[in-house]
């Protein structure tokens, strides 16, 4: 393992440390905690706060989301490791300006616990708390009788869309709607070329040697479902957008938005080039994405690989969310 | 047998020293099936059980039980925080009304499937926590039983926590949460919890 | 070589392709040309043009930094290639409103010769044409009868300072001034932990042991100063500023721009811990940086690595420069 | 011997066969002081060179060796194209009044050095192109002096182009610019340009 890191134990806290103090016009550190908030709290007046988060190794997310017009305050845990819950009860009571809290959660376990019990912990003190779990993951099979799918790169998609309709003063209960419309109309599937270290593991969560790829892995280095020879631009994004397309049905009658997401050690170069294919393989299928962004958002640490989130827009509002202005460090 | 507040100091002296041999060990089981952590993050959370515990001045078994909760919830995380987390707290709650270790076991059981939506045979803690509860219903409780609970999470297919995305490939692996709970359970049996 | 691309040799303009479409509302391609230009013509008129560009692979400079307030147009080069005077000529054809093209050249013999044929080019049209050579890497040796040192990621700080300017109405000459004015008081050092592997070469530009780093190694993966065993955070910065600091002289009366930028393969998770030691390191110098980013802006392919910037602000106009807000991809 | 536009054209079709042949070995040689492009860069140079000429359809000289220089100008990049672009550009400029080699050289390596400021000695292609223009001036040309010029840039420092960031440390590799331009002049004398 070679890091630009002091102490493996102390990456998160120190992390925490260089962004808010690299970006005091943005957010500011909730004191004695690992979570952060916006520094504009006039911002936060009479809206519905937005809290997310959940383990480290994802920068920007969720700090770098963290502002005016999209979250209210955001958590780090661990590398990995979903935040505790009195953690998240810090951030809720830091963004309840008396319009009640909505929370925005990636579906693992831990994460779906600990922010229960940090809800749970808000109202006892009669804040309301509201929340989507988000599970955009189409590589692992949906199904009610296990965790179901993981929550990964579409959430900073949900993040942009509750975050403008709380800033344009929608309440928690249409927040909670919005949320739960939105959320069956995104789609990530992603393929990796290597997987991400944890420094305090010190090596890689798999190993895929020189000339093989993983379809469907997940962000902390969750298998995927399949593993073959490294494969063109064009032949990956055929496999990952048909793989979008059979659950979400792609039609060129309708609209979409597009997030193209590196990994962590990907560069925008081979990025651009994804999208190129990207763009070309959905032409063919009379589809022009009506909002496209492409770049690192939601990572993996260190992994190589790119993530495809589709998002069918199928209410126009949606789309004037995505474009609505926000004053964050990354998005 | 009833649990008091100087069998629960022994039982968390045992089971931190207990974690911190194989802390590697837990972390190497997370590996295949999870996300490697296991072992830092029951570390962690028992470092700060020790932490809080020490500062504790004749503490009753309510606010032990509170204590120990506490801290596993505020320094865990993961998935394992909460639920070690809410056993602990079910046990602080219920504590004034019964010292049995098989009611405040069964009490903690049935925070941890509230918390996880895990069932029996969903290849998690649950896995040891719930054999330990029916064996405990009928006779004593041996470290070999415990064992055996554990062991037989390696055949099971996982259904929830980080494991079930492998679905069917889970199999043949050990559930770290499994093998934790039976290094508490056998730290209880140590610290003379079973008579 | 793993990479997500097809053909090497189409990686250019299909990265182009890629980039542009993805943002159409901020940049276009200029026809049978790998440069793109502004979408917002109207933002160009009555300005001076700002063009710039190099060779590929420091994605997202240069085609990131286009838009109003920034750069006009980008011109882009094959990898680590500058590009043809035709195509900088187009560029500067595009852009020109009347009031002239500033040209902002990164130290390379390539790039001053290229971008000097194409001012040529430009003068036989009487277009107004002036330019400065950015040369902040003081790795580098700097000498009259050499090349001189090369021009890295202080050329962002440049994009922005005479792209703020032009928007606000400067004339040409004072561009040229405001540019002259600047250029000594940005001073950038970078350590390596891997090179950049370029596509058509298929292996990386120089090999580092596991546990090796290079102090000093520019964006073309340019040999650097020294090398040695990697080290902590904390000593890595404790070595860049140190250098800098025997070049600018810094001052805790002075005021300082500060640009922590990660060279491609480098997650921001390492970037916000560097920052958080160089945070301190200035602290203990009375310095807390006026203006400060951290991110991948001027990158060297898939290179792990950080570069350090730091721009002395002598004139409090160039801190309001920095902060002026800015229609791009990537600033 | 004057230059003839049948000169230029076979001189141009051996040329594009050895930067062909040597492609790899010119992007070699700029590897341990430069960035490893060379050859890929002379090589979209000719094969444009070629392209363009190609399209010609009885050409004077003038035109000839403008459209020479228009195709390496335009796909080169890189330092080598302004220079070995400037070079032929210059010869279209003044090949209405000469057409002797020692003399069109002469000015071709006068753009090179105005374009890129550097000097003899500075470990660039002009180490080659100086001593061309040095012999003719006084006699014939041969293979082995353009090799014994080319090679001569082994030993020299670089304080010009990318190799001049390694300063002592580009002592002990050829330029690989001057190697280049020693394929040139060698398809030069055998495109029978030297009487
Ligand atoms: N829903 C659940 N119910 C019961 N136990 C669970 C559940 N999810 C996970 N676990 C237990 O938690 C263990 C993993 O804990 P840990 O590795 O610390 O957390 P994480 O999975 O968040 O990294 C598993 O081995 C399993 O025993
Ligand atoms: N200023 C200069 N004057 C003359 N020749 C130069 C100069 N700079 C570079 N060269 C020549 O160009 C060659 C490198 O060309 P090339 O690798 O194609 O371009 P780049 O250095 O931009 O990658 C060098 O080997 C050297 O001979
Ligand atoms: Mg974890
Ligand atoms: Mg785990
Ligand atoms: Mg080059
Ligand atoms: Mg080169």
């Amino acid at each position: 393992m070679k890091k630009i890191i002091n102490n493996p134990g102390d990456v998160v806290p120190e992390m925490i440390d260089g962004l808010v103090r690299a970006y005091p016009q943005y957010v500011k550190q909730i004191p004695e905690t690992e979570a952060v908030v916006r520094s504009n709290k006039a911002s936060m007046d009479g809206k519905v706060g937005i809290v997310s988060g959940g383990g480290s190794g994802h920068e920007p997310a969720h700090p770098g989301f963290v502002g005016k017009g999209m979250l209210s305050a955001a958590v780090a845990g661990q590398v990995f490791t979903s935040p505790t819950p009195d953690q998240i009860y810090e951030a809720i009571k830091a963004v309840n300006t008396g319009k009640g809290v909505f929370l925005v959660i990636k579906n693992y376990s831990g994460d779906v616990m600990n922010f229960d019990m940090a809800s749970d912990m808000a109202e006892l003190d009669d804040i309301p708390v509201k929340s989507i779990i988000v599970d955009d993951d189409i590589a692992v099979e949906d199904s009610l009788y296990t965790q179901g799918r993981r929550g990964v790169a579409g959430t900073i998609l949900m993040h942009k869309i509750v975050g403008a309709a709380a800033d344009q003063g929608a309440s928690l209960e249409e927040i909670e709607k919005l949320a739960k419309e939105v959320l069956p109309h995104i789609g990530t599937i992603a393929v990796a070329l290597s997987a991400a270290t944890v420094p305090e593991v010190g090596k890689p969560g798999f190993e895929l040697a020189d000339d093989e790829i993983e379809y469907g892995v997940g962000i902390h280095s969750e298998p995927g479902y399949r593993r073959e020879k490294i494969k063109t631009s064009h032949e990956l994004v055929e496999e990952l957008v048909s793989k979008i397309d059979s659950e979400l049905h792609l039609d060129g009658s309708h609209k979409y938005a597009v997030l193209v997401n590196g990994m962590g050690a990907t560069p925008l170069m081979e990025q651009y080039v994804f999208s190129h294919d990207l763009l070309n393989e959905l032409a063919e299928r009379k589809i022009e994405p009506a909002f496209m962004k492409v770049g690192n958002y939601m990572t993996s640490i260190d992994m190589a690989g790119i993530s495809l989130t589709i998002f069918e827009l199928v209410d126009d509002k949606w789309l004037d969310y995505l474009n609505y202005p926000v004053e964050t460090i990354a998005w | 047998m009833m649990i008091t507040v100087e069998i629960v100091d022994k039982w968390m002296e045992l089971f931190y020293l207990k974690v911190s041999e194989q802390k590697a060990y837990l972390s190497e089981l997370d590996t295949p099936i999870g996300d490697g952590d296991h072992g830092n993050n029951m570390m962690r959370g028992m470092q700060g059980v020790k932490d809080s515990l020490d500062k504790l001045t004749k503490p009753d078994l309510k606010t032990t039980f509170k204590t120990i909760a506490m801290a596993l919830i505020s320094k865990v995380g993961g998935a394992a925080g909460p639920l070690y987390g809410t056993a602990f707290l079910e046990m602080a709650k219920k504590c004034d009304e019964t010292q049995a270790p098989v009611e405040l076991f069964s009490y903690a059981l049935e925070g941890i499937k509230k918390r996880g939506g895990a069932t029996v045979g969903d290849k998690t803690m649950i896995d040891v926590w719930a054999p330990v509860v029916d064996i405990l219903e009928k006779s004593s409780l041996s470290v070999e039983q415990i064992r055996e609970a554990a062991n037989g999470t390696k055949d099971l297919v996982a259904k929830k926590g980080r494991a079930s995305y492998l679905g069917e490939r889970s199999v043949g692996h050990l559930d770290p949460g499994a093998v934790s709970s039976q290094y508490l359970f056998e730290s209880f049996i140590e610290a003379g919890g079973i008579k």
